[in-house]
C-alpha cells in the first residue's frame, strides 16, 4: 500500500509545477501532516492542468468572466457602459455570476413535444464533452496529457461540437430549432475542412504534432510564419464558434437562437456559456498554434505558471477578438457562409499548406 | 373660429315671460299633463319635447312622459308655451289660400304627386332653406327623422314621408335650427304644423329659421307598434308593400302580388286618442298643404296658404320643376267634415 | 424631373472590400480605446429635462375656474371633474390613461393646471393610478436614487454629456397664459326660454335668475364681473343663444 | 388567479435555503423579453440602446421567451395579440415578472374605448405599471428598479402624492354637469364630391380630357381642391370607368380604397383613389372614383384588383370593416387585420363605442369593462391545447407538405418579426410563398377617430407611426388646414418643416437602428440610436415630449420655439457628420452587409407601381415621386435641395436612397433654421383661426380647447398627401359639414402600402434574406396596422 502511495508520489513528484511564489507557504503546510501529499496532487502537472490551469478552474473563472470583459468592450465600442450597477464600484464584474444564479434557480421548462430524456441529458454531455479537449491543450508546459498526437484528438473532440448541437436541436422537436440544426450541419461542412487543413498546415510546418511541442519549438509565433493559415484559421474558429459574420445557426432574429430556442434554465445556462467554452478552447488551441503557446518574457517568480499566464493572456485576447468581431460584422447568409467555407477559405487553406511546404522545403 | 363683435360689459340682463298656471303651485310640466295629456288631448306632435331644454321631456312607446319629473324638471314653462292643445282652439276646414291646385313632380318619384318633398327641394334650390326634414321610412314602416341636405341623399333612400305612423320630426327641427345658416324646412302633419306655429310664436330663433312649413293632409296617425301588428293581421307583407292609401273611406294597401282593402273606420280601434281629437284636416296653419285627395291619381293636391308657399310654387312652376294639375276642393269635403265630427270628443 | 439625385449604391472590388473592412475595424479599435460613450447612467443620474417638458400635472384650484376645458379636451378622457366639497368640478387624472399631451395645459386658461418633470415612476397596482384633485395640488414624493444631473450638449462638433453634481429639480414654475378676457352674452333674448341651464351651470355664479311670480316674468342676467368666460353656459344653452364675446377695455 | 400567480413568483424567489442567492442572481439578471407590441417599444429600444442602456442593470433584451424572465409589455394589446401575450408568458420559466409600460396598457391610454383594445392584466399577472404615452427610456428603468427592490422584499409604487383638503364652503347648490363637447350633426349628409372653385388650370384642362375618355360612363366629375377630382359613376359602369383610367389616363396605383358608412340614406361610398406615377402632371393629382351601393348585410362589390394590384390589401381591409365582400379578391375568406373574437363589421357606424365621461360619477367604473378576449377563457373551461392554440393555417401545411415544403410560423411575437405573423413556406433555403397575417398592432384609429373631436384626434394621428410623429402629425393637420383654407405663418412653416425633416431624420435612424438588429448586427443598432437620441432630445426641447409632440396644430404650431433651441439644432446639422461617419464606416459600408443586401429583395419600377410601393422604396425603384417635390407644401419649395431616386430597387437601393435622404434632410434643416433665425420671433398661429383669441398666436397656452373645441371643417372630403418617412400618408377626412368630429377618417400609411412589398420582395430569395428584405422597407407594424 505505502508502496503504490510512495510510487505515485514520485511519479507526481517528478512531474511538478513548481511556483517559485508561493513556495515559502507551500513549505510551511508541508508541516500540516498529509498535507505533504495533497500538495503534490495538485501541483502534479496533469492534475493541475485539469484542475487548475488550463482546466476546470481558470477555464471556469473564464466562463464567469469572460463575457462581463466582452461585455464590457462591446459596450464601449458600441457607445455605452455595459454591466454596471451590480457592484458598481467593480463594473458590474459578478454580472456574469448573477445570470449564472438565475439560471440555476429557474424552472427547466421540458415542453410536451421534445424528446424529454434528450432534452434534459443532451446540454450536459455536451457541457461535458466539450471540456475534453482541455486534456490536450497545454498552457506552457502544464499540460494533463501529453500525446504526439494531440492536435489530432482535440481537432477530433472539436468535430464532436457540432453533433452535441445538432443533438440539442433534434431534441427540442421545434420548427426553429430544426431550421437552426440543418444549418448547423451545414455550417460545419464547411467551416471544418479549412479548419483542419489549416491546422495540417501547422502540423507540416512544425514537423509535428505534439502541442507542446509546437508550442515551445515556435521561436518564431506561426501566425507570422503562415499567416494565411492563422487567417483561415480564425475565421473557421469564428464559424465553428458560431461568431458573427457566422452566426447563422443561431440566428437570433432569424430563428430565436435556433437549436437552443426551447431550452430555459439551467439548461440553457449551460448552452450559453458553450459558446465561451468553445471559444475558450478554440482560442487555447490557437494560441498553442500560431502564438507560441506559453512563450513569453519569463516572470521568475511564477516559474512554470508563467508560460500559463502568457498563454492565458495570448488565449484572453484571441477569444476578445474573436468575440467583438459581433461589434463590427453582421451576420452572413447560409448560402454565402458555406460558399466562404467551400471556396475562399479553402483554397486560403490550401495555398496555407503550399506555404507551410514551401517555407519546409526551404528552411 | 367663433367671430363675435365685441361688445360691451354690462347690457346683460333680460326678463322672460312666463306663462299662466293654471294649477298654481305644481309644475309646468303637470299642468301639461294634467291638462293635455291625461285628457287625451296630446296629439304627440312633440313639441314640448322639442323644446324641453334639459331634453328630459322624452317620447315613450306611446306617450309623452317625463320620468321622474319631481327632481328634474327645471319648471321653466317652455312644454306649456308651446304646446298647441295647452289652450285648445280647433282649426277645421279648408282654412285660407291663395291657390287650390295639383302638382306632380317630375324630379322625384313618392306617394302621388312626391309635392312636399318638390317644394322643400326648390325652396332648396332658390336658397331659402338649406335643409328639410323628412321622415324615412324602412320596409317595416319604422320612421326615422331624416335631415335632407341635397338632392344625391334621395338616391338610395325612398322618402316616403308620415304614412299614418308617429315620426319625431319636431325635436329634429329643433336641432336642425341650431345647426342650420340660411333656413329650414320641414314637412309635417297638422298638428306639428300648429307646434311649429306656436315655437315661431314663443320664440324668434324660430321664427327666423324655419322657413318653409309643408302640412300633409292627414286623417290620422298610428303608433307604429300597434298599426303593424293590425296591418299583419290583416295580411298586409311590408316587403312587398308598394303603396298605401285611403280611398273613399277605404284602407288600400297595394302590394307587388295583391291589394288588401278594408274600411278605414275599422282603425279606429286602435285610433290613438290625440287624433280622434282632432279636426284639422288640410294643416290650415301651414305654408303649403299637400295630399293626395282632391287630384288625379299621380297628383298631389296643393293648397298655398302664405307668400312664402306662393313664392316657392311660383319657382316650381317656373323651373319646370313639376307638372301642373288640377285640384278638386269638393273631393276634399268628405274627409273635412269627417275630421270635423271629431271636435265633439273634445272636452276642455 | 428636377431636383432629383439618383443614388447609386456602391460596387466593391477587392481592394475597395479590404478599404472597408479596414474602416469597419478601425472604427471599431478606435472606438475601444477613445469611446463616445453617450450613455446617462439613469437610476445613478438624470438626464435633465427642459422646462417645457411634459410630465405629471400638478393642479392649483384657486386658479380653476371649472370650465371643464381640460376635460372636454383629453384625448384619452383620462380627466375626469369631481365634485369638490365647495361644490366646485375640479380634474381628476388617471394616469392609466394620461398620454401626456398636456392639451389639458394648453387649454387652461386660468393657469390652474402646470406641468413637472416626473417622468419616471412605477405603479404596483393600476388602480392606484388614478390621481385625485387632492393629490395633485401638492407636488409629490417619487424615489430618485440620482446625485448628479446630465444635460445633453451638442455643439458644432459633437454630442457631449454635461454632467452636473447638483440635482435636477422637478418642479417648474408655472408660465401663466396669455390673459384675453371673455364674457358670456345672450344675442336673442326673445327666444330665451328661461330654463335657468345657464345659473345651473355656471360655477362662477355669474348667470342668475330671479323668478316674479306676480308678474309671472324670469328676469335673467349675466353678471359680467362675475363671468370667467368659462364657455359652460354658452355650450349648454338649450337654444344656442349665448355667446363668448371678448370684454371691451 | 392572478394575485395567486403573482404571489406565487415572488414566493418562489423567496424560498428555499439558497433564497438569497436566488434572490440575488434573479435581482440582477432580469431578461426582458421584449413584448415589442407598439410604439413603447421604440422607448425600449431607446432605454436598452447606448443613450441609457439597461445592460447596465443587468438587464438585456432578449427575444426569447423560454430564456428570459421578464416580459415588458409594450403598449397596446389588442385583442388579437392577447393570446400570444399569454403564450409567451406561459413558455416562460418562473420566476417570471411582467411589467406593463405606456398607459394603452394599463386603461386602454388614447385607444381606452378601442373596439380591439383589450387589458394586459386580465391576461398575465402584472407587477408593475409604468405610465406615459409612450414612457421615457428613464421610466422603463425605474420599472425594472421597482422589479428589483420588489425581488428583496419592498413592494411598493414609486411615487407618493400628499393629500391636501380641498377648499370646502361655499353655498351647497346642485351644479348642473356640462354634457359632452361633441356637436354631432343629426342625419348628416355626406358628400364627397363637394365642388370646390380653385385656381387650378391643369384641373379643368383634366377634367375636360375625364369627360371626354370617360363619355356616357360616369355621372359627374367634380374638381374639390387643388389636385384632387371626384367622380361619380353607378356601380354598374364602375368598373369600365376603372378601366378606361387605367388604360387610357395610365393611372396606374391606387393610393386608397375607402368605404364609408350611411346608414340612415342605406348607402355606402366605395371610393378608390387614384393616381399616376407614370405620367408627370398627374403626379400630384389624385382621382377620386367612387359610387354608391346598397347598405346590406354584406353587399357585394366588384374587385378592382385585376387593374390595380395595390387595391389588394385595403380592400380586404374594407372587407373586415365593413363587411363589403369585393368579389375577384381571393382574401374575402377570413379576417385580415382583426381578430377572430373582434365584433364583426367595427366600423359601420351602427357598431357604438364607450362613450367619453366627464365627471366621476359613483359607481360609474372609470373605464368600460372590457372583457379579456374569448380564447383566453379560463383554463379549466377547455384542454390546454385548446387554450394555447394559433390559428394554424391547416391547408397551408398540408399543401406544402405535398409539395415537399417546409412552413414556419413566423412571429406575431419573435425577436426578428416586429409583431406581425408571417407564415413562410419554404423549399430547402429558398421562400416560396410568405403569407401575412397583420393586425396584431391594429388598434382601430379610425373608428376611434370618427367619435372624437378634431383636435383631439392629433394625438390620435400621431400614434401610428411615433417614430415620424411630426409628419403623421403634420399629414392630420394639412387635411384641415386644406379643408378650412387656413394660411399658415410664414415662421410656422419654416418650425414645421424643420421638425418634420427632424423626425424623418429620427425615423430613419430608427429603421437603420433596427435593420442592424435583424442583421444581427448590435453597433449599427447603437449607433444610429445614439443619433436617434439627439434628435429625440432635439424634440423634446421643441416641444416638451419625446416622441408625441402633437405639437403642429391647424393653423402653426403649438408654441414658438426658443433660440436656444434653434442653435442646438443648427449644431445637431454639423454635429451629426462625426457620428454618421462612423456609423457608415461600421455598418453601411460595411462589406458584409453590402453582400448581403445588393440584388437581394428587388423590385422593378413596374413590380414596385403594381404593388403600390411609397416613398423611398418607390424612388429606389425609379419613380421619381416624392411629395415634398411633387406638390410642395410648407417651405420645401422654398429650399434647396434634392430628392433621391434609385434604379437597382434592391435592398441596398433603398437604404442607400434613404442614406442620402437623411443628408438631404440635414440639408434642409440647415437652411430652414438659418431662414428662421433671421425672422422675427412671435407669431407663429394663423390668426385667421384664432378668432377672439389673437393674442395667443406666440403661444396657444391657456386657449387650445377654446379656439379649437368647436373646429367644424366644411363638407366635403378632405384628402392630404403628405411625405412621412417611410412614405406617403394619406389622411382622408370626410366632414357632415356640422359635426365637431370627422365623419370618417381614413388613414392610409406607408408601411401598409409597403407591406406587400415586403412580400414580393422576398419570395424566390433565401430564407435570412427576407429579414433584410423587411428591414431594408423600415417596416413599423404599428404604423402599418393603424
Amino acid at each position: 500500500m505505502m508502496e503504490m502511495i510512495n510510487g505515485l508520489m514520485n511519479t507526481m513528484l517528478s512531474n511538478q509545477v513548481s511556483i517559485p511564489l508561493i513556495e515559502p507557504m507551500l513549505d510551511m503546510l508541508q508541516g500540516i501532516p498529509m498535507m505533504g501529499y495533497m500538495i503534490a496532487l495538485v501541483l502534479w502537472k496533469p492534475f493541475f492542468a485539469i484542475v487548475i490551469c488550463p482546466g476546470l478552474t481558470v477555464g471556469g473563472v473564464s466562463l464567469l468572466f469572460f463575457p462581463w470583459i466582452e461585455r464590457k468592450l462591446c459596450a464601449r465600442i458600441q457607445w455605452r457602459v455595459g454591466p454596471h450597477e451590480i457592484v458598481w464600484w467593480l463594473g458590474g464584474v459578478i454580472q456574469i455570476l448573477a445570470d449564472t444564479l438565475r439560471f440555476l434557480f429557474q424552472e427547466v421548462i421540458v415542453h410536451k413535444d421534445a424528446h424529454k430524456r434528450y432534452f434534459l441529458q443532451f446540454p450536459f454531455l455536451t457541457f461535458i464533452a466539450f471540456l475534453l479537449p482541455l486534456l490536450f491543450i497545454p498552457a506552457g508546459n502544464i499540460v494533463a496529457i501529453k500525446t504526439p498526437y494531440g492536435l489530432q484528438i482535440v481537432l477530433l473532440l472539436l468535430c464532436l461540437f457540432p453533433l452535441f448541437v445538432m443533438g440539442l436541436g433534434w431534441a427540442s422537436n421545434s420548427r426553429f430549432a430544426y431550421i437552426g440544426t440543418v444549418r448547423e450541419a451545414f455550417v460545419y461542412f464547411a467551416e471544418e475542412v479549412p479548419f483542419i487543413i489549416a491546422a495540417l498546415a501547422m502540423i507540416i510546418l512544425y514537423k509535428t504534432s505534439d502541442l507542446t511541442l509546437m508550442a515551445s519549438e515556435q521561436c518564431i509565433p506561426g501566425i507570422i510564419l503562415n499567416p494565411i493559415a492563422a487567417l483561415t484559421f480564425f475565421i473557421a474558429a469564428a464559424m465553428a464558434t458560431s461568431r458573427m459574420p457566422f452566426e447563422i445557426a443561431e440566428s437570433d432574429q432569424e430563428l430565436c437562437a435556433g437549436p437552443h430556442v426551447e431550452y430555459s434554465g439551467i439548461a440553457f445556462g449551460l448552452i450559453y456559456v458553450l459558446c465561451y467554452e468553445k471559444g475558450y478552447i478554440i482560442s487555447g488551441l490557437m494560441t498553442v498554434l500560431f502564438l507560441g503557446g506559453g512563450a513569453g518574457p519569463a516572470i521568475p517568480y511564477l516559474g512554470d505558471l508563467s508560460g500559463a499566464f502568457w498563454f492565458i493572456l495570448k488565449t484572453y485576447f484571441v477569444m476578445t477578438t474573436l468575440f467583438v468581431l459581433r461589434t463590427i460584422y453582421p451576420r452572413y447568409r447560409l448560402d454565402q457562409g458555406l460558399k466562404i467555407g467551400w471556396s475562399p477559405m479553402l483554397i486560403m487553406a490550401l495555398i496555407a499548406l503550399a506555404v507551410s511546404l514551401v517555407e519546409v522545403a526551404v528552411i | 373660429m367663433k367671430m363675435a363683435a365685441e361688445t360691451k360689459v354690462g347690457e346683460a340682463e333680460w326678463e322672460v315671460k312666463i306663462p299662466e298656471k293654471k294649477l298654481k303651485d305644481r309644475l309646468f310640466f303637470e299642468n301639461l299633463k294634467a291638462m293635455v295629456i291625461d285628457t287625451q288631448l296630446c296629439s304627440r306632435c312633440l313639441t314640448c319635447v322639442s323644446i324641453c331644454p334639459g331634453g328630459l321631456l322624452v317620447n315613450e312607446e306611446d306617450v309623452v312622459d317625463f320620468p321622474d319629473f319631481e327632481d328634474k324638471c327645471l319648471d321653466c314653462g317652455a312644454c306649456v308655451r308651446v304646446c298647441p292643445r295647452y289652450d285648445y282652439k280647433p282649426k277645421s276646414g279648408l282654412g285660407d289660400y291663395i291657390e287650390f291646385t295639383a302638382g306632380q313632380s317630375k324630379r322625384f318619384k313618392g306617394q302621388d304627386g312626391a309635392m312636399g318633398t318638390e317644394f322643400i327641394f326648390s325652396a332648396m334650390d332658390m336658397g331659402l332653406i338649406d335643409r328639410g326634414i323628412f321622415v324615412d321610412r324602412d320596409e317595416q314602416w319604422r320612421t326615422s327623422v331624416f335631415h335632407v341636405r341635397g338632392k344625391e341623399q334621395l338616391e338610395k333612400l325612398p322618402l316616403g314621408g308620415t304614412k299614418y305612423v308617429f315620426a319625431d320630426i319636431l325635436p329634429e327641427l329643433k336641432k336642425a335650427v341650431t345647426f342650420t345658416k340660411k333656413g329650414v324646412g320641414v314637412v309635417g302633419t297638422p298638428c306639428m304644423v300648429s307646434g311649429v306655429r306656436k315655437l315661431q310664436e314663443e320664440f324668434p330663433i324660430f321664427k327666423e329659421k324655419v322657413k318653409l312649413v309643408v302640412g300633409l293632409f292627414c286623417t290620422e296617425n298610428y303608433h307604429y307598434a300597434e298599426v303593424s301588428k293590425y296591418l299583419i293581421g290583416k295580411g298586409v307583407d311590408f316587403s312587398k308593400l308598394i303603396k298605401t292609401d285611403i280611398i273613399k273611406g277605404k284602407f288600400v294597401a297595394t302590394m307587388t302580388d295583391k291589394e288588401v282593402k278594408f274600411k278605414v273606420a275599422k282603425l279606429d280601434d286602435i285610433l290613438p286618442s290625440g287624433c280622434s281629437r282632432c279636426t284639422d284636416f288640410t294643416a290650415v296653419e301651414s305654408d303649403v298643404s299637400v295630399g293626395s285627395v282632391g287630384s288625379a291619381a299621380g297628383f298631389s293636391t296643393t293648397v298655398v296658404r302664405t307668400e312664402t308657399g306662393k313664392e316657392v310654387w311660383d319657382y316650381i312652376k317656373k323651373m319646370g320643376n313639376a307638372e301642373v294639375g288640377e285640384g278638386k276642393v269638393e273631393e276634399l269635403d268628405f274627409l273635412i267634415n269627417h275630421k270635423k265630427e271629431r271636435e265633439k270628443n273634445i272636452q276642455l | 424631373m428636377s431636383g432629383m439625385k439618383k443614388v447609386v449604391a456602391p460596387e466593391y472590388n477587392l481592394s475597395d472590400k479590404i478599404k472597408t473592412h479596414a474602416y469597419a475595424i478601425g472604427t471599431a479599435m478606435e472606438e475601444s480605446v477613445y469611446p463616445h460613450t453617450a450613455t446617462v447612467l439613469y437610476p445613478r443620474e438624470k438626464k435633465k429635462m427642459p422646462d417645457n417638458f411634459r410630465g405629471y400635472i400638478l393642479f392649483d384650484p384657486d386658479k380653476c375656474i371649472s370650465c371643464f376645458n381640460c376635460s372636454f379636451v383629453c384625448p384619452a378622457n383620462a380627466i375626469r371633474m369631481k365634485e369638490a366639497p365647495n361644490n366646485r368640478y375640479y380634474p381628476t387624472i388617471d394616469y392609466g390613461k394620461c398620454i401626456f399631451c398636456h392639451f389639458c395645459i394648453d387649454s387652461c386658461s386660468g393657469g390652474a393646471l402646470r406641468t413637472t418633470k416626473i417622468h419616471d415612476v412605477a405603479y404596483k397596482d393600476v388602480d392606484e393610478m388614478f390621481t385625485s384633485t387632492e393629490e395633485m395640488i401638492e407636488p409629490p414624493e417619487i424615489i430618485r436614487e440620482d446625485k448628479k444631473s446630465v444635460e445633453y450638449v451638442i455643439d458644432e462638433t459633437d454630442l457631449h454629456l454635461k454632467r452636473k453634481k447638483e440635482r435636477d429639480g422637478l418642479f417648474v414654475e408655472a408660465v401663466p397664459p396669455v390673459e384675453i378676457p371673455m364674457v358670456s352674452q345672450c344675442v336673442d333674448r326673445g327666444s330665451c326660454l328661461a330654463c335657468k341651464i345657464c345659473e345651473r351651470v355656471c360655477e362662477s355664479g355669474a348667470a342668475s335668475s330671479v323668478v316674479e311670480e306676480a308678474t309671472m316674468t324670469v328676469k335673467m342676467a349675466i353678471d359680467a364681473e362675475k363671468c370667467t368666460g368659462c364657455g359652460l353656459c354658452v355650450k349648454e344653452c338649450s337654444m344656442q343663444i349665448l355667446r363668448l364675446v371678448r370684454v371691451r377695455k | 388567479m392572478e394575485e395567486e400567480e403573482k404571489d406565487r413568483n415572488i414566493r418562489n424567489v423567496h424560498s428555499g435555503i439558497l433564497s438569497p442567492l436566488r434572490r440575488w442572481g434573479t435581482k440582477w439578471s432580469l431578461w426582458p423579453c421584449h413584448f415589442l407590441t407598439s410604439c413603447c417599444g421604440v422607448e425600449l429600444a431607446h432605454a436598452g440602446a447606448c443613450g441609457f442602456d439597461m445592460e447596465r442593470l443587468g438587464t438585456l433584451n432578449m427575444g426569447i421567451s423560454r430564456q428570459t424572465n421578464f416580459i415588458i409589455v409594450e403598449g397596446t394589446i389588442t385583442r388579437k395579440m392577447a393570446r400570444a401575450l399569454r403564450i409567451v408568458w406561459e413558455q416562460m420559466p418562473e420566476p417570471r415578472f411582467v411589467n406593463v409600460i405606456g398607459a394603452c396598457g394599463q386603461r386602454g391610454g388614447i385607444f381606452w374605448n378601442s373596439y380591439n383594445v383589450t387589458y394586459p392584466w386580465k391576461i398575465v399577472p402584472v407587477d408593475f405599471f409604468i405610465p406615459g404615452c409612450p414612457i421615457t427610456p428613464e421610466g422603463l428603468i425605474r420599472g425594472v428598479r421597482a422589479i428589483q427592490e420588489k425581488i428583496d422584499g419592498k413592494d411598493i409604487t414609486t411615487i407618493k402624492f400628499k393629500k391636501v383638503e380641498l377648499p370646502s364652503g361655499g353655498e351647497l347648490e346642485e351644479r348642473m354637469v356640462p354634457t359632452t363637447p361633441k356637436l354631432l350633426a343629426p342625419t348628416p349628409e355626406v358628400k364627397i364630391d363637394v365642388k370646390k372653385s380653385v385656381d387650378w388650370a391643369f384641373g379643368n384642362e383634366l377634367k375636360g380630357r375625364l369627360k371626354r375618355e370617360l363619355e356616357g360612363l360616369y355621372e359627374s366629375i367634380t374638381i374639390t381642391d387643388t389636385n384632387r377630382i371626384a367622380i361619380r359613376a353607378t356601380q354598374e359602369k364602375f368598373m369600365d370607368v376603372a378601366q378606361r383610367l387605367s388604360d387610357i389616363m395610365k393611372m396606374d396605383h391606387v393610393k386608397n380604397v375607402n368605404v364609408i358608412d350611411v346608414p340612415h340614406e342605406r348607402k355606402y361610398i366605395v371610393e378608390y383613389m387614384v393616381s399616376s406615377y407614370s405620367v408627370d402632371e398627374l403626379m400630384p393629382v389624385i382621382t377620386t372614383v367612387f359610387t354608391e351601393i346598397r347598405r346590406e348585410a354584406e353587399p357585394e362589390f366588384p374587385s378592382l384588383t385585376s387593374l390595380w394590384e395595390s387595391a389588394n390589401y385595403s380592400e380586404r381591409e374594407m372587407h373586415d370593416f365593413f363587411g363589403v365582400r369585393f368579389e375577384g379578391n381571393e382574401g374575402m375568406k377570413g379576417k385580415f387585420l382583426l381578430a377572430p373574437d373582434t365584433p364583426e363589421t367595427p366600423l359601420r357606424k351602427d357598431f357604438k363605442i364607450e362613450e367619453e365621461r366627464y365627471v366621476i360619477e359613483e359607481g360609474v367604473p372609470l373605464t368600460p369593462p372590457i372583457d379579456p378576449p374569448q380564447y383566453i377563457p379560463h383554463p379549466s373551461s377547455v384542454s390546454e391545447e385548446e387554450y394555447l392554440k394559433m390559428p394554424a393555417y391547416e391547408d397551408v401545411v398540408e399543401e406544402a407538405e405535398k409539395n415537399d415544403e417546409f412552413v414556419a410560423f413566423i412571429g406575431p411575437h419573435h425577436a426578428g418579426s416586429g409583431h406581425l405573423r408571417w407564415v413562410m413556406r419554404m423549399k430547402g433555403d429558398v421562400i416560396v410563398d410568405v403569407i401575412p397575417d397583420p393586425g396584431y398592432v391594429h388598434r382601430g384609429i379610425e373608428k376611434l377617430a370618427e367619435n372624437r373631436l378634431y383636435i383631439q384626434n392629433i394625438p390620435l394621428a400621431e400614434r401610428p407611426n411615433i417614430t415620424d410623429c411630426i409628419n403623421m402629425n403634420l399629414g392630420y393637420v394639412r387635411a384641415i388646414e386644406d379643408a378650412l383654407g387656413t394660411e399658415v405663418p410664414e415662421r410656422a412653416k419654416y418650425m414645421r418643416t424643420i421638425m418634420a425633416e427632424l423626425s424623418r431624420i429620427g425615423a430613419f435612424f430608427y429603421d437603420m437602428g433596427i435593420f442592424p438588429l435583424f442583421m444581427g448586427h448590435s453597433s449599427g443598432f447603437m449607433y444610429s440610436f445614439a443619433i436617434r437620441e439627439m434628435v429625440l432630445e432635439l424634440i423634446v426641447r421643441m416641444t416638451g415630449s419625446r416622441c408625441t409632440p402633437s405639437f403642429i396644430i391647424p393653423g402653426g404650431i403649438r408654441r414658438d420655439i426658443p433660440d436656444d433651441v434653434l442653435d442646438l439644432t443648427r449644431n445637431f446639422t454639423t454635429a451629426i457628420n462625426k457620428r454618421l461617419k462612423k456609423f457608415e464606416n461600421i455598418f453601411v459600408n460595411n462589406p458584409v452587409l453590402i453582400s448581403r443586401m445588393k440584388d437581394v429583395g428587388v423590385l422593378t419600377r413596374e413590380e414596385a407601381i403594381k404593388f403600390g410601393i411609397v416613398g423611398p422604396f418607390l424612388r429606389a425603384s425609379g419613380v421619381e415621386y416624392d411629395v415634398r417635390k411633387v406638390a410642395p407644401y410648407e417651405v420645401y419649395d422654398k429650399l434647396d435641395w434634392e430628392a433621391t431616386t434609385g434604379d437597382a430597387g434592391d435592398c441596398l437601393g433603398r437604404i442607400f436612397g434613404r442614406l442620402e435622404e437623411i443628408k438631404q434632410s440635414v440639408r434642409i434643416v440647415k437652411q430652414a433654421v438659418d431662414a428662421v433665425r433671421e425672422m422675427p420671433r412671435g407669431n407663429v398661429i394663423s390668426e385667421e383661426i384664432l378668432g377672439d383669441y389673437k393674442e395667443a398666436s406666440g403661444d396657444i397656452k391657456g386657449y387650445l380647447y377654446n379656439v379649437y373645441g368647436n373646429l367644424v371643417l366644411p363638407k366635403g372630403e378632405w384628402t392630404s398627401v403628405t411625405e412621412s418617412a417611410r412614405g406617403t400618408v394619406l389622411y382622408s377626412i370626410i366632414s357632415d359639414g356640422e359635426s365637431n368630429v370627422p365623419y370618417r377618417v381614413r388613414v392610409i400609411t406607408p408601411c401598409w402600402m409597403n407591406l406587400r412589398g415586403i412580400i414580393e420582395a422576398s419570395k424566390g430569395g433565401r430564407v435570412a434574406d427576407f429579414w433584410t428584405v423587411y428591414a431594408s422597407f423600415g417596416y413599423f407594424p404599428p404604423e402599418a396596422d393603424r
